[in-house]
């Protein structure tokens, strides 16, 4: 009942939320990340560590599992280099209740900002940048505890 | 002791590679003492590890703060602040 | 930026999340309900009341955007009779910040179930009957107030 | 004054139609009046409206409280609380 992925393959997400709703619950609630098409970035380029990041995904998709009353999870990460438009992420939760399932997908998108090995490089018209992390995020992140 | 470094994102870049073998001397007891140490070993790596309050890092793929000892690590990973999602 | 629709035919989940995704957005969230595989109910019947129906989720999806920063609101649902596995309900929001499209995602589907004239019946094996509203959605629904 | 009444899910059933023109007289003013007035029609209508706590309106498509009046209302639906999505 949990799927982790991280690919450079394109996330086909109507397989994802198929699989999902074949848990059988009731709720399915996602969240993608897509590359945005409104400030300058022309590409993006995912680098993350091998064997760590997919543990670390693992490691957050149990604990919301020991958290939730969830009957499927799943966690999508592209990597290398994907132009606007394109999904970087996907996470959906599958529940009985919807407010497991939109908690558990919030918590999860949260907590990857903040808890796996990511690292992102913008493409923009005069070259790349690495890309600074948020301090909301680890916010974001920290709220859950 | 052999330790593999692995280098992630500008860290990797200004390092110039993503990954060596390393063996640092006893004196080298945690994170922050192998950061100074391998800033030592060039150029690249002193552009790299100047600052070390910029910098985050995994022991056997387990994420540590600096201060962390090294014990019997195999696997050390010196990389930005994640930014993935 | 609104789509709002009540159809009998079944909600085509991938090109309503494409639709939202079109938005230039950096996150989507959805919501999918999905008829219950698990408790002995064999098929779903949703009934509404025409031009009302559509009009209370309009106002939802406005009420929606009068709070968050969206750049994109859908809400898609389904009726006439469905079987298990079927989806009821589609809820989707695009914004530029992920906890914005989370948060209106979640107020839509809460304020769906007690602010929109649909009415559901279960058909079961020995029978049918009308669904009874469960108080925890009106506690859900109140507490965006 | 002629009222078009809307009845759905288990009401329009207990009824027997989802949809019927009325005149109430004059001493109907609100809701509440409206469905004790609708109870005298028929069996089925008795039976779908016995217990107005049971029972949920819209007044020319908007929800109001059973005590809200009926003003120049034009269609009035009467149904059970709602259990969408």
């Amino acid at each position: 009942m949990i799927r982790v992925s991280v690919d450079p393959a394109p996330i086909e997400l109507a397989m994802e939320v198929a699989a999902l709703e074949e848990r059988g619950a009731g709720g399915v609630a996602t969240f993608t990340g897509v590359v945005r098409t409104d400030d300058g970035v022309l590409a993006l380029e995912l680098e993350h560590y091998p064997g760590m990041t997919e543990a670390a995904l693992c490691a957050l998709a149990e604990a919301a599992v020991d958290r939730w009353n969830l009957l499927g999870v799943t966690i999508v990460h592209r990597v290398g280099r994907m132009t606007a438009g394109e999904r970087i992420v996907f996470v959906g939760t599958a529940a009985a209740h919807r407010r497991e399932a939109l908690e558990a997908c919030a918590y999860l998108i949260d907590r990857l900002k903040t808890d796996a090995p990511f690292w992102k490089r913008e493409w923009l018209a005069g070259g790349t940048r690495w890309v600074e992390p948020r301090t909301g995020d680890h916010d974001a992140a920290a709220s859950w505890n | 002791m052999a330790i593999t470094m692995l280098y992630f994102a500008w860290v990797r870049e200004r390092v110039g590679t993503g990954e060596e073998q390393v063996e640092p001397p006893a004196a080298v007891r945690n994170v922050a003492d192998l950061i100074d140490w391998l800033a030592g070993r060039s150029d690249g790596h002193a552009a790299a590890l100047a600052e070390p309050a910029k910098l985050r890092a995994a022991i056997d793929q387990r994420f540590v703060p600096l201060d962390a000892l090294l014990g019997d690590a195999r696997e050390v990973a010196i990389f930005p602040p994640v930014t993935g999602g």
